[in-house]
């Protein structure tokens, strides 16, 4: 298929996903049982302003007129004003992102530099025992309740160990005194030339993100393990012993070169899973990222707020959808 | 050692799989020895042919299970040969062709740089050197414009070239003695003729042994000099490929026998019956 | 005739990717007669078969069967009187369907009475007796799943039978066994066969004539006699003949690209 | 009497293990005995069989079974630790952490139950449907579907729970919601697989209509697969739900929702540890029964892996 061809459609479908993801949450936002109108002007509004504030939401229009003015003010980056911090949503959520993207991307390094090997490493061992105790961690990982971990670990290695720092970013004593350039407290200390709080912060990160991290290791050992079954079955690795090949050659050129481009897929959506999770983690860790904003917008019925978060999220699930699509087709010769 | 010393000798070679109710024997007691020839071993789907080729470069998966009361290859036995010794043996003594080029070749490596590795991992080549090398290669399995199929994926290539550029990896480290495996199975008859004649002048011009397997009785017996009949992991028969008409046992006529044959009127063809007794040899 | 086809035509994908795989092929077989359409990979042989069949229905010019001509979509009844058999006896039978169930199927499907009775008689006729019914295709060898798949396309006692390379993933011993099965069933039933294969052995064993085709295109036809007398008029049969022959050096190096 | 017993268990194990059945149900039961004997060798697996059993056991019988009422309180007998009388201890209302698992156990094995019903279900019917008739109707359906999973599926679970308010029932319809496009995804793969399998065409050119293939052809094939990928994936239900009751999102006070006793708990847990972690270790255990029957079935049903 020619490249424009392709390209275009790749372009409709993000411009579908994101138009469906739109749909879901305008939707969502006509069914809450909160009335915008009261939520903004309060409860004691007269019957006029009530009115006026009611066209002046657009809430008399049809139901489409309705979601094409969502549309576009989404488009304009206009997410609505938060109620409980009186800010435009967007702004608070461009403030709290970063701290929620460091959490999962560490926890997604963790995931690929530990779960890979653990997979590859099963999947030569086939049947057995380091193939079955990576499965059953694996399986072990994947039924821990994420948040019930993070309890736990603050008990252990917290409250009775004393090895790692309490709840949130940086001690209280540092909070603040690096200037945000990125949000990334460990980047803007680093920038900044604190090592002491650079190190403070690398201390704080290293709990949430290694429970975080571990459903990712879980889930990336495991698929490796499964693809790389499939790899070490077919005809063409035992070419490659013919040929005599060192067995390390065989596995991690050979067949991990079949699996990469699947692998990255893998890693791509465990990524945006670790953004997901990571409203239960930074509730228990006071983390005050993205999930925790969205926690407490919900408890706090701030609609706006939520779906703003919702939206985000979602916008960047399918980003990172598109870049493993994209990753795909520039590294597989098949799909070239 | 001289030239008339066998290349590999093979005496009682044994090939079993656990199963969920024992060991189950996929060549049971096999013997031959091999010079500079072309070996054919022919049986049908289940005989354990395609398994004895497979045993002699130690390929036999896990939980399988290969014994021999000798399996030596120029006198050096196989069966206790190190890992590190077998891979050595790979491809720069021993080589194997097998069945379809569409699965055997590694999917996402070009050609080219597959070839070239396999002159490299024995030679320890540069890579323009090697890159040299596998351009030669190319050209010797006639190929006409290897600098362009040097650079190509799998699956830009029909079948028969694939074959080609199979044999051309296999061969490019000059090894003694080459396995094929059903190498012409997937092909088609005019392409499978070509195949065979790049084959037949690389080995004659080299010197290498050659075992063929295959479940064609025709083509082995048209294409080598000495043929082995297996059933049921065991050879019932052993004759030049010359004299195969005039073959004793049993079940090697009755294969024959079930032959169609395109000069012969239509009509019902013999139906092998088996006897027991076959499977004791 | 019973099958008759003008101009046949098939083109798999649009525009600048389209292959014409079947390129106006006319001809016709008559009634009872054993016809082999021969071919080496590619050169639509199995397309055409498909095509009679109504497996694929994007197709031009004219295709008539038992005197009716067909559309693309086929009635019911289409299917009573032309059934068809496949190449892979392992992926033909329904994995998770005894041959019970696989027999029964038609059978329901076309509402005709007497199941049990008529699977019993079918099983007889491909030479499998009764023990082999309530198998599943995992507990039978590849001769004998061959031989369900005959006995399912018979079950509706069909005038045609549509057979795709039916032999070629048997070994020869079985090879032989299904070739005379399908004799004993074509004189019996008096059944007209086409045999859609690469194998001209097999042709001259069972037809009467034969096409060849090569890149879509009808080569030349054919009686199964002139094929034994080795009398064919274009070199690319001839060709085709003398690689059936076996392995021979300088024959193979005279092979050349048809085009 | 043994030998006797050996011997017509013997007779049963033949009838079962012959390549000769004689009718219908004796094919069928053998096909099932010959998945049983594989899935017992897998000793993990019967391990997660036996966790999602005593669950059921444990549900049914939960009156029976638990020494307390549930929301029975005793403000003298707050934030005990476990003990003779309250075995797993009390949480900050004096009330008995077995009792209110044990009653929890309900609330799970519905959720789980109700998600299991539904979700894929309509996957099966919507991807089966795509991977069949193939052209628009699959464009159209795998759109949806690729639209609906490339959606932040806790995040829009939550976003769903916020907008009906908070309850279990909500927090079920909200998961079922967005749990279904996976299933549709594995049913379309499997489809596509079979669709030009032989098999099918044979049944095409038997005359069979296209309802009867999906149905009677193409949905068995499907099925294995989809019951594995369901025991899995009712680990992460139940994971998510507890997660949403944690929020304050799903079974709300007093019901003794798993994940809604850990956030009681949580302000405790430095002292009162057990509070918390009873209910974790529950759900630990629960979904990790889940997650090794599914691994078992897989090996017997869906042997190819991932």
């Amino acid at each position: 298929m020619p490249t424009l061809k392709r390209g275009l459609t790749l372009l409709v479908t993000v411009a579908a996903t994101l138009l469906g993801l739109l749909l879901v949450t305008f939707l969502i936002g006509r069914v809450v049982p909160i009335d915008p109108v009261l939520s903004a002007l309060g409860d004691r509004a007269s019957a006029e302003s009530y009115a006026q504030m009611r066209t002046q939401l657009g809430l008399d229009l049809p139901l489409w007129q309705q979601f094409l003015r969502y549309v576009g003010d989404v488009l304009e980056g206009d997410l609505g004003t938060s109620v409980l911090t009186s800010r435009p949503v967007l702004e608070d959520v461009l403030r709290v992102f970063p701290a929620t993207m460091e959490l999962a991307t560490v926890a997604v390094v963790i995931g690929a530099v530990l779960g890979v090997p653990a997979g590859v490493f099963a999947a030569t061992h086939r049947g057995r025992w380091p193939d079955h105790a990576i499965r059953l961690l694996g399986l072990i990982g994947h039924s821990v309740p994420i948040f019930w971990l993070g309890l736990m670990a603050l008990l252990l290695f917290y409250a009775k160990l004393d090895w790692a720092p309490g709840p949130g970013r940086v001690d209280v004593f540092y909070e603040g005194m690096a200037d945000p350039v990125t949000g990334i407290v460990t980047v803007d200390a680093l920038l900044a030339g604190e090592t002491d709080i650079f190190w403070n912060a690398l201390h704080h990160l290293l709990l949430p993100s290694a429970i975080l991290g571990l459903y990712s290791v879980a889930y990336i050992a495991r698929m490796t393990r499964g693809f790389m079954l499939d790899q070490l079955r077919q005809e063409y690795i035992t070419t490659a012993r013919v040929k005599g090949l060192s067995e390390t050659r065989v596995v991690w050129r050979h067949a991990l070169g079949n699996i990469a481009v699947p692998l990255i897929t893998v890693i791509a959506l465990s990524y945006a899973s670790l953004l997901e999770g990571s409203v239960l983690t930074e509730t228990v860790f006071a983390w005050p990222g993205l999930g925790l904003y969205i926690t407490n917008s919900l408890l706090s019925a701030d609609m706006n707020a939520v779906l703003g978060g919702t939206l985000v999220v979602g916008a960047v699930f399918i980003a990172l959808n598109l870049l493993s699509d994209l990753l795909y087709r520039l590294l597989d010769p098949r799909a070239r | 050692m001289t030239d008339d010393a066998p290349l590999l000798e093979v005496a009682n070679l044994r090939v079993a799989f656990p199963t969920r109710t024992g060991m189950a024997e996929a060549v049971r007691g096999v013997s031959f020895t091999l010079g500079r020839e072309k070996l054919g071993i022919v049986g049908e789907s289940g005989s354990g042919k395609s398994m004895t080729g497979r045993s002699i470069l130690r390929l036999v998966p896990p939980p399988g299970r290969v014994a021999a009361d000798r399996l030596a290859f120029r006198g050096e036995d196989l069966l206790a040969a190190s890992p590190r010794r077998m891979r050595d043996i790979r491809g720069r003594r021993i080589a194997m062709v097998m069945q379809d080029p569409k699965y055997s070749l590694n999917p996402v490596m070009t050609v080219g740089r597959q070839i070239a590795e396999a002159y490299r991992v024995h030679s320890h080549a540069g890579a323009a050197e090697a890159k040299r090398r596998a351009l030669e290669m190319l050209a010797a399995v006639r190929i006409r414009d290897p600098e362009r199929v040097y650079e190509r994926y799998p699956h830009e290539v029909s079948g028969g070239m694939g074959q080609r550029i199979m044999i051309a990896m296999m061969l490019i480290p000059d090894p003694d003695l080459l396995i094929a495996d059903e190498p012409t199975s997937a092909l088609d008859v005019t392409v499978q003729m070509q195949v065979l004649a790049i084959l037949d002048d690389l080995c004659s011009q080299r010197g290498m042994g050659m075992i063929f397997v295959s479940h064609d009785l025709n083509l082995v017996a048209s294409f080598c000099d000495r043929i082995l009949i297996m059933y049921a992991g065991r050879v019932v028969e052993s004759c030049r490929a010359s004299e195969l008409h005039a073959a004793t046992h049993p079940y090697t006529r009755g294969l024959l026998a079930s032959l169609p044959r395109i000069d012969e009127p239509p009509g019902d063809l013999p139906v092998l019956s088996r006897d027991p007794a076959w499977l004791e040899g | 005739m019973m099958i008759d086809i003008r101009d046949l035509r098939v083109r798999f994908g649009q525009g600048a990717d389209a292959v014409t795989a079947v390129d106006g092929v006319t001809l016709s077989v008559r009634e009872g007669e054993s016809f082999g359409l021969v071919g080496e990979s590619g050169s639509g042989k199995s397309t055409v078969l498909r095509a009679v069949s109504g497996l694929n229905d994007e197709w031009t010019g004219r295709i008539a069967v038992a005197g009716t001509e067909q559309g693309p979509k086929r009635p019911k009844g289409f299917y009573k009187l032309c059934q068809m058999v496949f190449q892979d006896p392992y992926g033909s039978l329904h994995p998770r369907h005894t041959v019970d169930r696989i027999l029964a199927e038609p059978i329901a499907i076309h509402g005709l009475g007497d199941a049990d009775a008529r699977i019993v008689r079918v099983l007889r006729d491909v030479g499998l007796g009764p023990a082999f019914r309530f198998r599943y295709p995992h507990q039978l060898s590849g001769g004998q799943r061959q031989r369900v798949a005959i006995a399912r396309a018979l079950v509706l006692e069909p005038r045609v039978l549509l057979l795709d390379e039916p032999t070629s993933a048997l070994d020869v011993s079985v090879q032989a066994e299904i070739l005379n099965l399908l004799r004993r069933l074509r004189a019996e039933h008096g059944l007209t066969l086409v045999l859609v294969t690469h194998n001209l052995a097999v042709v001259a064993n069972l037809c009467d004539r034969l096409a060849v085709m090569n890149r879509g295109r009808l080569v030349e036809e054919m009686t199964v006699e002139e094929l034994r007398q080795g009398a064919a008029r274009e070199p690319y049969t001839l060709q085709l003949l003398r690689a059936s022959r076996g392995y021979d050096r300088a024959t193979a190096e005279s092979f050349r690209d048809y085009a | 009497m043994t030998a006797r017993t050996d011997t017509q268990s013997a007779g049963w194990r033949d009838w079962l293990t012959t390549d000769t059945p004689q009718s219908r149900a004796q094919a069928r039961l053998g096909r099932a005995w010959a998945g049983w004997t594989a899935f017992r060798r897998n000793r993990l697996a019967i391990a997660g069989l036996l966790i999602v059993l005593a669950l059921v056991v444990v549900a049914a019988l939960a009156p029976v079974l638990a020494p307390y009422h549930p929301y029975a309180q005793d403000l003298n007998g707050r934030l005990l630790p476990p003990g003779a009388a309250h075995w797993l201890g009390t949480d900050a209302f004096g009330r008995d952490i077995l009792s209110r698992l044990i009653h929890g156990a309900r609330l799970t094995l519905m959720i789980v139950a109700l998600v299991a019903a539904t979700a894929p279900l309509a996957g099966l019917a919507i991807g089966t449907a795509a991977g069949y008739f193939g052209g628009w109707v699959d464009t159209v359906l795998m759109r949806i579907t690729d639209i609906a999973l490339a959606f932040p599926k806790l995040i829009l679970a939550l976003a769903f729970v916020a907008a009906l308010g908070p309850g279990i029932e909500n927090a079920v319809i909200a998961i079922a919601i967005t749990s279904w496009p996976p299933y549709a995804r594995i049913a379309r793969a499997e489809t596509l697989t079979v669709r030009r399998a032989d098999f099918i065409s044979a049944a095409r050119l038997q005359g069979a209509s296209s309802l009867r293939i999906i149905l009677g052809h193409v949905m068995p094939l499907c099925v294995a697969s989809l019951i594995v990928r369901t025991t899995l994936d009712m680990a992460g239900v139940i994971l998510t739900a507890a997660g949403l009751g944690f929020l304050g999102l799903g079974a709300q006070p007093p019901l003794p929702e798993w994940g809604a006793m850990i956030a009681n708990g949580r302000q405790y847990v430095l002292e009162q540890w057990w509070v918390a972690a009873m209910p974790g270790l529950a759900i630990f255990i629960v979904s990790l029964g889940f997650n090794l029957l599914g691994d078992g079935l897989r090996d017997v049903l869906d042997p190819k892996g991932d």
